[in-house]
Formats: structure tokens, C-alpha cells, sequence
């Protein structure tokens, strides 16, 4: 299995390559940003309930819609299901909530109590 | 770094604490058929008790703790575990992988599933088994008196946790491990159906996981999500139930679907028929199985535009189905078939099967539904179903696969016997209870009035149960008396045409000496009439690595065992038990994080004196 | 030949409709809902009966025609599949599928339909553990276990429960829907013809899940409306009844009246029991004998276990004798 | 090369996916993961399908504190932020970076954790006790489940900071510490679904 005569507790050492460390730069600032959306997107949510500006009946979709775009972030950007090679990962989650929207559809709505 | 082979250690210690998907296949194995021999005593129990109209052989409650139990033992401690057995042994093999991707994790698993059907049966000496129904809808489970739920609970979301940690590891063994070669679409099918089989673990116990914790809480805790007068609804246990039960009878299916596939492809002879499409159909069922849930729900009013929406995507299922049906008609179409006891169980699988599959598009129909639900019918059904399909792929398994997993083949004549007596055993038993279902019997009553027209059937029907019975016995009897029956070559059945043929009998701990290069689906196969028969070899011999054995996932598994204790007898002042089982268990967990395990070496020299 | 094939589900249905009770049995319906049931269910059968005989068509010829013969070493050709064959047997199952939906959704969707027009009556079926309650709010009055309707009138049912789910089900008339507690369920059905149609209850509720039988008995409309009226008010005042059945009516106020209703006198713990006498079975399942009556009286939980019912063993001989002779004096209809 | 053994091996861009264990357990996880997400939507059903049940207890316009929950959610997002940078440290070979950052996060979590016990004590004080009201006994489960979650998450991440303050960072402990990640990522993204539906929609209808 792989690294035979390799003692995997050594500690690894040196620097990454400089293209590596261009790249972590570069994400470094990704990440800062999708973070302070995040922040933004948060407190957009908050304040339109709490403030009671906008009406509720549009505000339920839209804090939805931004917590949808909270997750987006989250798992592409700090999670990095983005990067190539995270296919299955991808294919996993994505399976997961195709099966979490009818669970919790069903949860909310065939209740026996509305006959739909 | 150590190197040094664990030394000698007792036979017992050993099983304890081995991580080898290959023992621990067999202790799935052997676990499993224990607890199907006591879900079938169950079964000839109900059926005696049955075999009279207003019988007494067996009290109205204890009937009921006989058919919960006999349910959640065939469901949870026997049909899964014998097929996780067969992945656990098969599947590693079939890709051309030394273990699974976590062979710590892979004898937790094990060790959770026993504990927690342990934990089950132990109901029985103390007060009594659940008494639910293995569906245990409430308000009947959650007020149920005594604590038969509450082993039904722990015991089952105990053995839950070991199962989805197998899903998890076969998933990733089969995406990481794969020889060179071996793409996606050249493994074999019941490495591809145990893969979708996983998937669906992974998916449809979390919600049983959570269902099982509400109730749990409802009980012992005083939780109010189903108590109506403190605003709760029923309904919700019987959508996370489904969204689960659905899922497990696909999860139960689609491994036996595949070892038909192998078996009948190597018994005639002849590549699968239609390859692709039996991977796209099993893969749209895998699907579709998450999309029909309600369709076990269609009386308890959701309404008409749920009711018909849930029907139509439940006929959908019949589609794929029928693509494998005929798929595995023409791997036979052409080809040279031998009876062999395995192909007799997987030839008898396609018109049982098709019987149960029928009844399932008669259910779907969910205006007719209405006279069909919770009746004799539905029983009928999905015995035809999993008898038909999974318990006949059990079979044909086991008698496919016994050379490679016991060194002996089984006796053909008794083989033979059992076969026939089973087979009609199972039909005399089960096509009857269509019409018993249909002319007015409920399903799960602990008798049942004379002069209804009912008498009849239910005598042939339990004689059907008596059959089967024997039949059972003369397998276990064969067991027995065909040890003598010793194979040492890899391919004992001359038509091996994948790589669980490829090694030597008994299979090595290290299973293949050299990875092997894979060129085609049923590598084999294809070695034997395109190469010079023999596997080609992706990598120099050399030295083995080996994960080493530990006693924690045991420890860790009766931790949760001691705990569920404290859980059931938490009102008698038993919290102390609970904690102490879960610090047990933690602990564990905890010295496993902290302690590296980094396994150890089996040298080139060991592995060239063990292929000779 | 061809022309026997033919007739072969038609053969297979009157093996089936041959067994079974006529009131029991949803193979042969006696109302237009069981009707619609029943038409559904031959609908699919001959479409899987078409689908059975093709696969056992194939699968025989296979089996005779492909069989291994001794000394044969040959290897067969190694086909990979064929994508027409998939397309067929693909394209095939989705059509007769189609066949089968759409009566299905429009099926469902009449089954759901509430009538509610002239002359309709609504029933609350009340499940109890285990027994039912049969509510009728435009006469207001109650029933125990034996649900009297008017032929060929449309009955509107709404299924309650007070404690576990329960399912209704008359198979002659009606396909079954679940009494689900704190939900109301509704479903309809119509008798065209007089008689006693079995029903039962299709959901496990306990230990006497398999006892909790009921009856629904159609009547003419006019002896239907006699029995609604009799059924509001205690049927027989003293002196049209023995001296003995007065005794008894004593004793059944001093112990079952605070459960079970005469009339619309007493409480609904237990069944309505105004048109006791004339009841066929008791208990929902026992032959009406005074032994059985009394057993029942004296030890519940022996004959229905898990039931509600307090015991009254140690009712004196004479009093209990006066209580059945008081019992099966309540007779509403003649 | 039967038993020589490297005692050092140079970093390489991925640390946490070098080995087959560590692509394992990555993969593993994110299947893991997957199946949590099942996990949480029974439970976000089972609340949406109850929230209504109050019966005569308090109902969630009685109860919720948007700001503290505010507060909580930004805590959560930023050691959601922190344990990034952990990330990108190891990345960078930084393996003293990669520890004081997933103290960090850890310190986070503590103090996310502490406002919902509080959060919780309030609520119990002003009469939603576990039992009160289906609504009660649904929204206690799903958030106390992710609270649960953060508890454990804050418990990994201390044994393995503990067990590995010396070693440095190696292929064996990159993988942990990554996937260690990840779960708090995943508590992060269930936080956000609480907040909004549970607490926001609470809130305003």
C-alpha cells in the first residue's frame, strides 16, 4: 500500500514550490472575500426581518436565497469543493440534498393535515 | 517503524480483534445465518398459531412480539448482514484490492451490528420483545408499555451505526482501492450493486437514525413530537421511517441482483447481457427508491395529488426492473447452462422474482391500493420480493462463493434437495396469502374467525412454512457433511470469470501476492481465452503492507451496548450506566485517535512461500 | 389455441372470485367504490398477467433450449448486449405502465371527491381500542360497532381516532383508509343492495388488533330513518319490558351506564349499546350466547385483551343473569 | 529497499491527500458528510412539520433574541474563517500557524456554545422546557443536535491539537487535522440553515 519504506509520522518540511505559494496567496484572498460576503449576506438576512421593512411574504424566499448562497460559498469556496479531482465529494453532497429536499418537503407538507 | 508480525495469538483473541474483511466477512456470515434461523423460528411460530382459525398456540401479545420481531430480525440481523458478509469478502477480491479502505473502521461496523442484535433478543428475558411491528408506527410504539421498544430503539439505531459505517467503507474501498485497469465500468456487477447499495445506506439510515432518536426521546425522555395533545403528529414517524424503509429494500435487492448477475453469467457461460444497462438500471433504481417512500402511505390521508404523484414514480421502478429481467433472459439466451444447486437458486430467482414485481405495480396502483394495503396481499408481496429475490440470492451465493470463503464446496445432492424443498416451500407458502389478503385478512392479526373462508389457505400455507423449515435444515445439515468436499484450486468452478477467482484457496491474508493489471470487464475471463490465462501483474513483488489488529472497535461496541442499558432502565436509576457506557466508549475512541497505528509489513520472502 | 390464451385471465378471475365470502371478500364488490377498486385491480392483473406470460414464455425456452449437454465443451459466443432489445423492452413497460396510471389518478382522484349534495349522509367513524363508534351528526345520535346505512344513498365517512391508528375497512364496499389520531380522514362509499357487509380494522392496534371486526349494515332508506329515530331515546320504558330486564337495567345504571351510552343517555367510554339485542356477534367477534356474553362481562382482558373494559367478576349470579336478560331486550327496529 | 526508512520528506501541495489513507479518509468524509445532510433535513422537517404545535407554551415570536442569535452566527462564520487560515498555513508548511489558528477556532467554538447554553437557560426560565409543546420538543433537538455537533467538533479538534503539539505537521496528522476541518465547515453550513429558518422565519412569521 504506497509508501513502503516511507515512516509516515516524519515531519515534513521545506517550503511549498513557489507556484504553490502563488496559489495559496491567490486563495487567501478569495477566501476573505467570500468571507465578508458571507458577513454581508448575514446581515442583509437579519435586518430585513428584523427591521420589519420589508414585507414577510417576500422576505421568507429571500432570506432563503441567501442562505442558499451562504452554503454555495461555504462549500466551494472554504471547503474548495470547486477544485478539480472532488468529483465524487461533489456527486455525495449533491445527492444528499436531492434526497434532503423531499425529506423535508414531505416533513413540512403530507402531514394528513392539508390533503394535497 | 514496527515490522514485526503480531506473534501467535489465541484462535479467539484473534476473532476478536481482527481487522481482515475476510474474517470479518465470515463472522457477518456466520452472525447473519444465526439470526436467520431465529427469525425463521418466529416465522413457524406466527404461522402455527396461524394454521387453525382462533387457534391458541400462542398468546395475541406474544404473536405481536413474534411478528415485530420476526420482521426487524429478517430486515436488520439477517438478510443485511449475510449480504454485507458476502461484500465484505467478495467485494475487496473483485477489485483487485489487498483490504478495504478502513479496516478499523469496516470491524467496528461488525461489532455495532452484533452488539446491537444482541441487545434486540435480549428483550425477550426481560419483560418482552417490542410488540410494534417492525414498522413501529406510533402513537402504538411510543405508549407501548414495558421496554420492548425501547430495545427495539437501541438495538436498532446501535446496529444502524455499524451499518452505515460499512456503506461508508465499501463506498470509498471501491473508488480508492480498484487495480490498475478495473474503470468504473469494468467491475463487476455486485461490486457495482453493493456500491449503489451502499450509497443508499449512506442516504436512508441517517433518517432512521434520527427517527429512532425521536422516538427514543418521546419515550424515555418525554419528548412530545407524537403526542397529538401536545400539538405533535403521527405522520412524521411514518415519513422518517419509509424515507429509510423504502431505501433498505433496495439496499436488500440490489446486492442480490448482483450476484444473479455473476452467477448466471458464469453458469452459462456467457458475458452479461447488456453490461451498461444493467449498470444505468441499477443505478435509476438505486434512485427512484429514494423518490416512492409514501407509497407505504397512500391510506393515511396525504390527498389524492400526493397519493397519484407517488404512485406513478413507484410504477416507474418497474421499468428498470424489467430492463435487468430480460437483460439476465438473454445472458441465458445462447448460452450453455449448467444446474449446478447456485444456478438453481439464481434460475428460480427470475420467475419468483417477476411474481413479486408484478404485485409491487399492483400496489403502486394507489386507488387499489386501498383494498391491497396492510392485508395478506402486501404480505404476499414482499415475501415474494425478498424470499424470491433476496433469500434466493442468499442462497445461490453461498453456494457460488463457499469454495473461495470455506476451502469445500458444498454437496450438490443435498443441495438439490434443499433447492426443490425450499422453492416449493416458499411459493405454497406465500401465493396463497394473494387471495387470503384479497377476500378480507388483514395483515399482522394473531388469528382469525372460522367461516370466512379463510380456513383453507392459511393451512397450506403454514405446511408451505413447515417445508421451507426442513428445507433450512437439510442446508445446515450439508453444512456440515460436506467438509470434506476440499478445493485448493482458484477456480473450482472451472467458469470463474472475475478476480475473487484469481488467488489461491485458501485465499491469503494479503489476498494477491502482486496487484493484478485488469484488461476487461470479467478480467479473468478474458486472461483465459485473449491472454495465456493467467491475471497479468501491475506491480514487482515485494513487501506487504498490513493494517494491524485491534481489540477497540469491540471495546467501542460494547460501550454503546452497556449504555443503551442505562438508556432502557433510565427511569430506574440507571443514567449512571448510560454515562459510563458512552466514557467506555469515548475512551476508546479517544485512544484510538491518540494511539498511531501504523501496521505492519509481511516481507517479500513470506509472500513468495505463501503463493507456492 | 390462440383463442384459449385469450380466455385465461377470465378463468384465473372466477378461480379467484370462486373463494371468499360474498360480504367479506373485496372480490366481489357490492357498492360502486369497491366496484372501482375491483376494476383497477383486474386492469392491472391482466396487464401483469400479459407481462408473466411473456417473461415465462422466454425464460422456459432458455432453460430448455440452452441446457448444457454432456461432453459439450464449447465455449458460447460472448455477446455484449444489443441496444435495440434494450429500447424494446424499455419502450414496452412504459406503455402499459401508462395504461395502468392514468385510470389509476383519475380513480384516485374521484375517490377523494366529498359529495356532499341532497341526501348524502355523514358518518364519524370513531376507532377506539378496540371498537367503534359510529357518530351520525345529522341524528345525532351514536352507534356502537355496527354502522347502519341507508341503500343507495351516499354515505360520507370521517375517520377519527382517540388513541392509536386504526384503518376501516369494508372490503365488499369500500377499500380501507386510516383512523389516524388528530387528523380526519375522509372516504365514501354506497351500498346498492341490503345486507351485512364485513369490516375490520387493517392497522395493528394492540393485542385485539385481529377482534376489532365491525359491521355495516344496509337497510332500506325507510327502516333506516326508524332506526336513527330509535336509536336517540332509551328504547323501552318500564312495564314494556320483563320485571327481570327492569332488575337488570338497575344494575346496568349502578355499573356500565358512566361508559356505556343507552340512547343518548350515559357515557361514550365504551359502545353505544341501545340496540344491543340485536346484535349478531359481541365483542366484535364472539357468537351471541349468554355464555359468552357473561364470560365477557366477567373477565375483559381474557377475551379482548388490552381493552378497556374494568372487570366484573364477582357480580352475583342473579344480577348478572338480570343484566344479559336487560341487554337483550334493547332492540330498536321491531 | 526493504527497510530503510525517510525520516523527513519534503512538503508536498497537498499534505492531506499524499497518502492512499489520507485520500480515504477525505473521501470518507465527504461521504460522511453527505449522509449528515440527510441527518439535519429529517430533523429541519420534522421542526418545520411541528413548529406550529405550541399549544398553550411559549411559540418562537414569544422566545427569540435575534441579536444574541446574530452574534452566535457571526462567531460561528468567523471561526468558519479561522480554521481556513489553519488550513492555509499547513498548506504553507506553517505547522505552528496551523495550531494557534485551530485554537482559535476552537476559542470560537467555546464562546458559540456558551451563548446557546445560555440561550437555552433563557428559554427554559420563560417556560419551554424539552417537554412542553411538540414545538418545543422539535426545535430543542435540532439545534440542540448541532449543538451537540459543535461540542464534539470542539473536542476532536482539542485531542488531536494536544497529541500533536510536538510532532510537526506529517502525513499522518495533515489528514486529521484537514478532515477535522471540514466537519466544522459542515456546522458552519447547518448553522446557516438554523439561522435562517429556524430563528429568522421564526421570527417574522
Amino acid at each position: 500500500m504506497g509508501q513502503h519504506g516511507m515512516d509516515p509520522s516524519a515531519p515534513l518540511t521545506g517550503k511549498p514550490s513557489k507556484k504553490t505559494q502563488r496559489k495559496l496567496r491567490n486563495e487567501m484572498r478569495t477566501q476573505l472575500i467570500s468571507f465578508v460576503l458571507m458577513i454581508f449576506l448575514t446581515s442583509m438576512a437579519f435586518i430585513s426581518i428584523a427591521s420589519d421593512a420589508i414585507p414577510t411574504g417576500f422576505a421568507m424566499p429571500f432570506i432563503l436565497l441567501l442562505a442558499v448562497i451562504q452554503v454555495i460559498l461555504q462549500l466551494y469556496v472554504f471547503m474548495h469543493l470547486n477544485e478539480r479531482g472532488n468529483g465524487w465529494p461533489n456527486a455525495m453532497i449533491w445527492t444528499g440534498v436531492l434526497v434532503a429536499i423531499p425529506t423535508v418537503a414531505s416533513l413540512m407538507l403530507l402531514l394528513g393535515i392539508v390533503k394535497w | 517503524m514496527s515490522n514485526a508480525k503480531a506473534q501467535s495469538k489465541s484462535v479467539l483473541w484473534d476473532w476478536l480483534t481482527t481487522v481482515d474483511h475476510k474474517k470479518i466477512g465470515i463472522m457477518y456470515l456466520v452472525a447473519g445465518a444465526f439470526f436467520f434461523a431465529l427469525g425463521g423460528l418466529e416465522a413457524i411460530l406466527m404461522r402455527i398459531q396461524l394454521m387453525f382459525p382462533e387457534f391458541s398456540f400462542v398468546p395475541a401479545q406474544t404473536f405481536n412480539e413474534l411478528l415485530t420481531m420476526h420482521g426487524t430480525t429478517m430486515i436488520f440481523l439477517a438478510a443485511m448482514p449475510l449480504l454485507f458478509g458476502f461484500m465484505n469478502y467478495i467485494v475487496p477480491l473483485q477489485i483487485g484490492a489487498r483490504d478495504v479502505a478502513f479496516p478499523f473502521l469496516n470491524a467496528l461496523g461488525f461489532w455495532l451490528f452484533l452488539f446491537g442484535g444482541i441487545l434486540l433478543n435480549v428483550s425477550w428475558f426481560v419483560g418482552g420483545a417490542p410488540d410494534a411491528g417492525w414498522t413501529a408506527y406510533v402513537p402504538l410504539s411510543s405508549e407501548s408499555p414495558g421496554t420492548g421498544v425501547d430495545y427495539y430503539v437501541l438495538g436498532l439505531q446501535v446496529s444502524g451505526a455499524g451499518t452505515l459505517i460499512g456503506g461508508i467503507n465499501f463506498l470509498v474501498t471501491i473508488i480508492n482501492m480498484r487495480a490498475p485497469g478495473m474503470s468504473m465500468m469494468r467491475m463487476p456487477l455486485f461490486t457495482w450493486s453493493t456500491f449503489v447499495a451502499s450509497m443508499l445506506i449512506l442516504f436512508a439510515f441517517p433518517a432512521l437514525t434520527i427517527g429512532l432518536l425521536l422516538l427514543m426521546l418521546e419515550r424515555i425522555f418525554g419528548a412530545t413530537y407524537f403526542a397529538v395533545d401536545f400539538g405533535g403528529n403521527v405522520i412524521i414517524w411514518q415519513h422518517l421511517f419509509w424515507i429509510f424503509g423504502h431505501p433498505e429494500v433496495y439496499i436488500l435487492i440490489l446486492p442480490a441482483f448482483g450476484i444473479f448477475s455473476e452467477i448466471l453469467s458464469a453458469f452459462s457461460k456467457k458475458r452479461l447481457f447488456g453490461y451498461s444497462a444493467m449498470v444505468f438500471a441499477t443505478l435509476i433504481i438505486g434512485f427512484l427508491g429514494f423518490m416512492v417512500w409514501a407509497h407505504h402511505m397512500f391510506t393515511v390521508g396525504m390527498g389524492p395529488v400526493a397519493n397519484s404523484i407517488f404512485a406513478v414514480a413507484t410504477m416507474a421502478i418497474a421499468v428498470p426492473t424489467g430492463i435487468k429481467i430480460f437483460n439476465w433472459l438473454l445472458t441465458l439466451w445462447g448460452g450453455r447452462i449448467q444446474f449446478t444447486t447456485a444456478n438453481l437458486f439464481a434460475l428460480a430467482f427470475i420467475p419468483s422474482f417477476t411474481m413479486g414485481g408484478v404485485t409491487g405495480v399492483m400496489l403502486a396502483t394507489s386507488a387499489a391500493n386501498y383494498q391491497f394495503h396492510d392485508t395478506y396481499f402486501v404480505v404476499a408481496h414482499f415475501h415474494y420480493v425478498i424470499i424470491g429475490g433476496v433469500v434466493l440470492g442468499l442462497f445461490a451465493g453461498a453456494y457460488y462463493w463457499w469454495p473461495r470463503i470455506f476451502g469445500y464446496k458444498l454437496d450438490e445432492t443435498l443441495g438439490k434437495w434443499f433447492f426443490w424443498l425450499f422453492l416449493i416451500g416458499f411459493h405454497l407458502t406465500f401465493f396463497v396469502q394473494h387471495f387470503l389478503g384479497l377476500i378480507g385478512m388483514p395483515r399482522r392479526v394473531a388469528s382469525y374467525l372460522g367461516g370466512q373462508g379463510l380456513d383453507t389457505m392459511n393451512f397450506i400455507s403454514t405446511i408451505g412454512a413447515f417445508l421451507m423449515g426442513i428445507a433450512f435444515i437439510i442446508f445446515v445439515v450439508s453444512i456440515f457433511t460436506s467438509m470434506k468436499n476440499k478445493v485448493t484450486d482458484a477456480d473450482p468452478w472451472g467458469n470463474g470469470r472475475t478476480l475473487e477467482w484469481t488467488m489461491p484457496i485458501p485465499t491469503p491474508e494479503y489476498n494477491f501476492a502482486q496487484t493484478p493489471l485488469v484488461r476487461d470487464v470479467d478480467a479473468l475471463w478474458y486472461e483465459k481465452y485473449e491472454g495465456d490465462g493467467k491475471m497479468k501483474a501491475a506491480e514487482p513483488l515485494g513487501d506487504i503492507h498490513m493494517p494491524n489488529g485491534s481489540i477497540l472497535p469491540f471495546i467501542m461496541s460494547l460501550g454503546l451496548f452497556i449504555s443503551s442499558f442505562g438508556f432502557i432502565y433510565y427511569h430506574e436509576g440507571f443514567l449512571w450506566l448510560a454515562i459510563l457506557g458512552l466514557v467506555i466508549n469515548f475512551g476508546a475512541m479517544f485512544v484510538r485517535s491518540i494511539k498511531e497505528d501504523h501496521g505492519y509489513h509481511i516481507p517479500k520472502e513470506e509472500v513468495i512461500k505463501g503463493g507456492k | 389455441m390462440k383463442y384459449l390464451w385469450r380466455l385465461l385471465p377470465f378463468t384465473f378471475i372466477l378461480l379467484i372470485v370462486g373463494c371468499g365470502q360474498q360480504n367479506l371478500s373485496a372480490l366481489d364488490p357490492q357498492g360502486p367504490v369497491a366496484d372501482m377498486q375491483f376494476s383497477l385491480i383486474r386492469l392491472s392483473l391482466y396487464i401483469m398477467i400479459f407481462v408473466i406470460v411473456v417473461v415465462f414464455a422466454l425464460y422456459l425456452i432458455v432453460l430448455f433450449k440452452f441446457r448444457e449437454r454432456p461432453g459439450d465443451t464449447h465455449i458460447p459466443k460472448q455477446v455484449h448486449g444489443n441496444k435495440a432489445l434494450e429500447v424494446i423492452w424499455t419502450t414496452i413497460p412504459i406503455i402499459l405502465l401508462l395504461i395502468l396510471a392514468i385510470p389509476n389518478v383519475m380513480a384516485t382522484f374521484e375517490l377523494a371527491e366529498i359529495d356532499d349534495s341532497e341526501g348524502a349522509i355523514t358518518i364519524r367513524a370513531h376507532a377506539h381500542l378496540f371498537w367503534w363508534e359510529f357518530e351520525y351528526p345529522d341524528h345525532d345520535i351514536i352507534a356502537g360497532q355496527e354502522m347502519y346505512i341507508p341503500t343507495n344513498t351516499r354515505i360520507n365517512i370521517e375517520l377519527e381516532s382517540s388513541d392509536v391508528i386504526h384503518a376501516f375497512w369494508v372490503p365488499a364496499l369500500a377499500g380501507k383508509q386510516d383512523n389516524v389520531p388528530g387528523i380526519t380522514n375522509t372516504m365514501w362509499l354506497e351500498a346498492p343492495n341490503e345486507g351485512v357487509y364485513l369490516g375490520k380494522c387493517a392497522e395493528l392496534c394492540g393485542p385485539a388488533h385481529w377482534q376489532m371486526d365491525f359491521k355495516v349494515i344496509a337497510v332500506d332508506p325507510d327502516t333506516f330513518e326508524t332506526w336513527a329515530a330509535n336509536m336517540a331515546e332509551v328504547p323501552y320504558e318500564e312495564g314494556e319490558i320483563t320485571e327481570y330486564a327492569v332488575e337488570g337495567r338497575a344494575i346496568f345504571e349502578a355499573n356500565c351506564l358512566s361508559c356505556h351510552a343507552i340512547g343518548n343517555e350515559g357515557g361514550n367510554f365504551g359502545p353505544n349499546l341501545t340496540n344491543f339485542g340485536e346484535r349478531t356477534v359481541y365483542a366484535g367477534y364472539m357468537e351471541a350466547t349468554d355464555e359468552n356474553l357473561e364470560n365477557f362481562i366477567r373477565d375483559p382482558q381474557e377475551w379482548k385483551p388490552g381493552n378497556n373494559m374494568p372487570a366484573f367478576s364477582d357480580m352475583p349470579q342473579e344480577d348478572m343473569d338480570a343484566l344479559i336478560e336487560y341487554l337483550k331486550s334493547l332492540k330498536v327496529l321491531d | 529497499m526493504a527497510d530503510q526508512t525517510v525520516n523527513q520528506h519534503t512538503l508536498p501541495p497537498n499534505p492531506e491527500k499524499a497518502t492512499l489513507e489520507g485520500r480515504n479518509k477525505f473521501l470518507g468524509f465527504w461521504f460522511f458528510l453527505g449522509g449528515e445532510t440527510v441527518l439535519f433535513a429529517s430533523l429541519f422537517g420534522t421542526y418545520l412539520g411541528l413548529r406550529g404545535g405550541v399549544v398553550s407554551g411559549p411559540g418562537p415570536d414569544d422566545l427569540f433574541h435575534l441579536p444574541l442569535v446574530f452574534i452566535m452566527t457571526m462567531i460561528l462564520l468567523t471561526s468558519s474563517l479561522t480554521s481556513v487560515f489553519a488550513i492555509i498555513s499547513m498548506k504553507r508548511g506553517n505547522y505552528k500557524g496551523l495550531l494557534v489558528w485551530m485554537w482559535v477556532t476552537v476559542a470560537l467554538g467555546l464562546a458559540f456554545l456558551g451563548l446557546e447554553i445560555y440561550e437555552f437557560y433563557e428559554y427554559y426560565h420563560y417556560g419551554l422546557g424539552f417537554t412542553t409543546s411538540a414545538f418545543a420538543s422539535s426545535f430543542y433537538t435540532l439545534v440542540g443536535t448541532h449543538g451537540a455537533h459543535v461540542a464534539f467538533g470542539i473536542g476532536w479538534i482539542v485531542t488531536l491539537l494536544i497529541r500533536y503539539r510536538k510532532t510537526g505537521l506529517t502525513l499522518t496528522n495533515a489528514p486529521k487535522f484537514y478532515v477535522a476541518v471540514l466537519y466544522w465547515h459542515f456546522i458552519d453550513v447547518v448553522w446557516v440553515f438554523i439561522f435562517s429558518v429556524v430563528y429568522l422565519m421564526g421570527y417574522g412569521g
